[in-house]
């Protein structure tokens, strides 16, 4: 047991799977000896060779369109997309054909890949570095898809997602990787913690928070903040997106009555409007007030500091949105 | 063998004689007698397979479109002979050819073509989706080049498992001015995969003449951008095609691939369901039929003393016989369970 | 004034655009002689000459990008992508590229362009030729998304769109194109229908369906079909699902009490979700019911017809939507 | 000038020297003085520039990222002395050079470098995004290859408005692996298009050696793909690039593109702001260093007698000065008003 960053954490998984099971190997650009654009492989060429831990050129749709074709002929790739927003130069590898390829051959083969990627803002990357796209791949029937908020999770959750038997879109938030603030007591390893489950945080009476990845951070800050003023949020990190563990999300919202979302991507088409439409359908008489998005706005994400904050859920409007649901301004 | 002496094909405007500049061994007249006839009997079956699939979709029973095979048939059964049966292949939306030639049922495929629910995919994929993992059969796509990207990845996994086998990704002449058709190739190249390309330049992508969408004399001089070993052959030519890939096939399997392949056909047939073939004349049919692949190797075998024309009949009677079989099986197959509409999704 | 099919009404429009504007062209795969694969195009190209009529290689993401480039310098192209599954072949230059050209110059540039494109399923098609991305293309900023359900509107916005300065998804739904059931009477020349304008297609006031695209039509039969029973139901049509034209539906729902949105894009994700949240934001209180989505369901398109026909909403589905708001079953 | 003569650099195995079989004309010796000096300020602009960006990263004012041109400075300022004023350019990640060769204000780049609201971009964009629709620049770009669709739309745009403009799409040696470079030189082949593709290979992308990334030689060898003219080049000579994109700029205007030119530089400094260079030797980038363009070019223009020792420390000097200018209107400037945060996603 030792405190790791979330990079860390997430390196111990690849490291972990990649002793356990041979078929795994690594797949992507810079990931070999300088060890990925945010050093997250880091060690893993010198500990693993050449072999298992390829380097490609800038072909993101070579390398989604051959991780499919590798596991669908035995091999379990990871592969690493470096920002999450390159993923668009291979969308049809992935949607098309890694998401789909078990349906459409009848459900005689699998297809067993992990894309790991950088995702999100707050780093000063830019409109093409930064985007959260989390709504465009669980949209995707075939596709699961995982947003860790922490160290342990982030390495329990990549090694689920590696033992899967289907295409996993791994979205690691780049402003966790080396913060210090959320590194964690991580155990040494291998351990698991199953896709399609959600963990309350933050248990609590008065609202039901739910978000995923950093925003989890961030709203565990604003419901700590809010705590002294006597309310009390629970807040529930949905670490699947899809499959979505909509029973937990209702367990809270039965309990709370109240619901606030919170994500980082654009509000417009976001995610969690899935979330609050099926709360809605399941739930709408267990809630009493409307349920609130806090999300990103409706543009890019600009690179200059003081925009991108803003473009950016942060804790004071997460606190505003908490008491605006509570009807407390 | 009829030669293609005067030809002028849409795309090259030499003969196809001409092509004869890259020597391969002939590997083909070592090969025994049963597999020169099962390659004849193969390409009738493609044919004949074909052909039914036309009356299906007289019938209305093809829903969406397909894409037939015909005219194209020397290349599948001659590159499938030429390789074994554990090689993976990754086929395009014209694929029903590859299937047959690798040895597909041709009673599971008929049946996934009229939306079956015991088609190869369950009638979830149709004609431009049939897989088959038992044949190494990596599928249809219906995305043109889709399957470039799965194929190196196959290539890899025999890389990674140290095994010796050779993966070939058929690709269309017009696939090739698709992005993932250069990463692909690129990406196989840097890797030093067991990958063909195998591109049939059957002279369209859909009503385009490929001298429209390239600007290049030949396709496979796009092997210059790779450093791979590429040749162009007589696609209509089925012992050309038969000992180029097994030529290259050995290549590939001591570590010097990829390589690419093209090899000049055509389509006999429209594009696809619907096609009023406005972009070519009768005329030009013609000629290329004059040329058909099946008509040649048949007359070839027989010429050379191998086969009888008796023998040509019966393996010609045998094929028709085949796809009755598998049509009536299909007809008398049930349509899917609606409780399959959601299965299949995601893997245990 | 003639009676029109849904596609040649577009073709309509797109005639008259490029008789009145030099600088539009068509540009796209077999849209020439061939007349795009719907035969959408047929004439234009004998018409326009090759110039403006241009085919293309098979080649979306050079297609896509050369379109954004010859807006951003002062064309207005009109590109056909054939089926709207194929965009994610160019998704970069249209999510990265076209969509934030503008955002990331700030604002100096426009990008006056419209990618039509074939959408949806229910003609066999199967998984590579029949989706519905709508919630996708929304989710981005920069772009406007166009859903016509009717000759007469497809004509109207395709102008609109074209006149527009900014990049337009324009998604026609394959099934509408040349079903003469749903022809109608056309005006002759320009004419336009402002893009994020909603259009209530049928008055009721026991409920309010909410639909874009050929879902309009299957709702408004739903919508007949159940006026028999006393069932009065209003049918709001979207039309341009971005910018959404929220007022229009939230005065119906605030009328009605009521909501049911049908799409035929897979549920899970979608756009309807969207709509669903902000009428929740909006107007929680305005509700008497929670509202319900009628939507395909969560598995790639498959090509059986009788699969097919299950997986996109058919008219049954929605009536049994409307009676369930309703609290009638 | 200083010849490469005994460079065995990364990518290729003969001296740079052996890059003259490519024979165009000498423009270059008949520009005027002011033309020729003008060159050099630029040079001299873009290296100070980015020193002073150096200075604003160690500040810790440099927010994300960015990639400086320190090293590769012939080929922006060749190239677009080559061109015409209101003849578009498409830049890449790596763009600052582009930018302030094609005489954007180097004010308004460096208050878009450090966030401010009057910047080119009013902030939004950033070191990877600047853009000048004034000076005809389409902009940097965030995605490797993302702009090249683009550089084919706008020689579009030239074709169609019947003008004899040329576009230079300036693209890295690792972007060439992109599928989009596929399809736009093939679209861009195809209609004859006014583009010149001017690749910088400055031997890596990021920490990957050109040559572990593709197998050829040459990347100027893709020309064969799709039948356009091509050739390599020494870029950090900027009389040869120079010469070589007036020459081709020529071509195109006459409508004989498009054309792909490969040109030989370096990267003196790191890939971006965090590049701790592991895959390469210090040695190396030394090695380079002693064929700094801007060295060479200053030592050829004293010792042909154009301009003496002195006039280039002027020019140096008034480099600076412009340079500190910019810096101190870029720290002085506001920061963007976050009204402006949703403006500009959609034109009216
Ligand atoms: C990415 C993509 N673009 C366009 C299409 C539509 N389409 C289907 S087949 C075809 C022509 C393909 O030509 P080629 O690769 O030469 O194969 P052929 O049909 O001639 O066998 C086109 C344009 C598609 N399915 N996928
Ligand atoms: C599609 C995409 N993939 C990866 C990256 C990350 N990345 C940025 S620059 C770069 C290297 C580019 O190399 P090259 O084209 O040679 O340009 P250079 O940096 O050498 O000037 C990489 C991999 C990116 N921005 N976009
Ligand atoms: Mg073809
Ligand atoms: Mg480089």
């Amino acid at each position: 047991m030792s405190e790791l960053t979330y990079l860390e954490a997430i390196r111990d998984g690849i490291r972990e799977v990649m002793k356990e099971d041979e078929r795994v190997f690594l797949i992507g650009e810079d990931i070999g000896l300088y060890g990925g654009s945010f050093g997250l492989t880091n060690g893993l060429f010198a500990e693993f060779g050449a072999e298992r831990v390829r380097d490609t050129p800038i072909s993101e749709a070579a390398i989604i369109g051959a991780s499919a074709g590798a596991a669908v002929t035995g091999m379990r790739p990871i592969l690493e997309i470096m920002f999450s927003d390159f993923t668009a130069c291979g969308m049809d590898q992935l949607l098309n054909q890694a998401a789909k390829i078990r349906y459409m051959f009848g459900g005689k083969a699998k297809v067993p890949m992990v894309l790991r990627t950088a995702s999100g803002g707050g780093a000063g990357f830019g409109p093409h570095h930064s985007q959260s796209w989390e709504a465009i791949f669980a949209h995707i029937p075939g596709l699961k898809v995982v947003m860790p908020s922490c160290p342990y999770d982030a390495k329990g959750l990549l090694i689920s997602a590696v033992r899967d038997n289907n295409p996993v879109i791994f979205l690691e938030h780049k402003v966790l990787y080396k913060n210090k603030k959320y590194a964690q007591e991580v155990p040494e390893g291998i351990y698991t913690i199953p896709l399609g489950k959600a963990e309350v945080k933050r248990q609590g009476k008065d609202l039901s928070i739910v978000a995923s990845s950093y925003m989890v951070q961030k709203s565990l800050e604003a419901a700590e903040e809010l705590s002294k003023q006597g309310i009390d949020c629970e807040v529930v990190d949905l670490r699947t997106i899809r499959p979505l563990d909509i029973d937990t999300v209702m367990a809270s919202v039965e309990k709370t009555g109240k619901l606030l979302c919170v994500e980082e991507a654009c509000s417009f088409g976001s995610f969690m409007g899935e979330v609050i439409t099926q709360v809605i359908e399941k739930g709408f008489d267990y809630l009493d007030a409307p349920p609130i998005r806090i999300a990103g706005k409706n543009c890019p994400v600009p690179y200059s500091y003081i925009l991108e904050q803003e473009m950016i859920p942060n804790v004071d409007r997460i606190k505003d949105g908490i008491l605006k649901v509570l009807g407390k301004n | 063998m009829k030669e293609c002496t005067v030809r002028e094909c849409t795309i090259i405007k030499e003969k196809l004689t001409d092509l004869k500049e890259y020597k391969v061994a002939d590997r083909f007249k070592d090969l025994k007698k049963e597999q020169k006839v099962e390659m004849l009997k193969r390409m009738f079956q493609i044919r004949y397979f074909e052909m039914e699939v036309e009356q299906f979709i007289l019938k209305g029973q093809i829903y969406g479109t397909c894409h037939l095979y015909i005219g194209e048939e020397a290349n599948a059964v001659g590159a499938m002979n030429a390789i074994r049966k554990n090689d993976w292949i990754v086929s395009h939306h014209r694929g029903h050819g590859h299937c047959i030639a690798k040895e597909a049922d041709l009673k599971l495929m008929m049946a996934e073509l009229i939306g079956k629910g015991n088609g190869y995919c369950k009638g979830k994929g149709g004609s431009m989706h049939i897989a088959d993992m038992d044949t190494y059969n990596l599928g249809a796509n219906g995305i043109v080049g889709g399957g470039m990207g799965v194929a190196v990845g196959a290539s890899l996994t025999n890389k990674l498992k140290k095994n010796d086998g050779v993966v070939i990704g058929f690709i269309g002449d017009a696939s090739t001015n698709n992005g993932i058709f250069h990463e692909s190739l690129n990406l196989a190249s840097v890797w030093d995969l067991p990958l063909i390309f195998y591109c049939e330049n059957n002279q369209y992508g859909m009503s385009t003449p490929i001298i429209k969408s390239t600007r290049i004399k030949r396709i496979s001089d796009r092997k210059a951008s790779y450093n791979v070993k590429g040749v162009t052959i007589d696609g209509n030519n089925i012992v050309d095609v038969f000992n180029t890939v097994s030529h290259f096939a050995e290549v590939c399997r001591k570590g010097e691939g990829p390589v690419l392949i093209e090899a000049l056909t055509y389509r006999q047939r429209g594009h696809s369901k619907h096609d009023s073939q406005v972009y070519r004349t009768k005329d030009e049919v013609e000629q290329w039929k004059e040329y058909d692949p099946i008509v040649r190797y048949r007359e070839f075998l027989i010429e050379s003393g191998i086969i009888s024309e008796d023998e040509a009949k019966k393996i010609e009677e045998k094929a028709i016989e085949d796809i009755k079989a598998a049509a009536a099986f299909a007809e008398a197959s049930p349509y899917p369970d609606l409780s399959e509409l959601e299965t299949d999704v995601y893997a245990d």
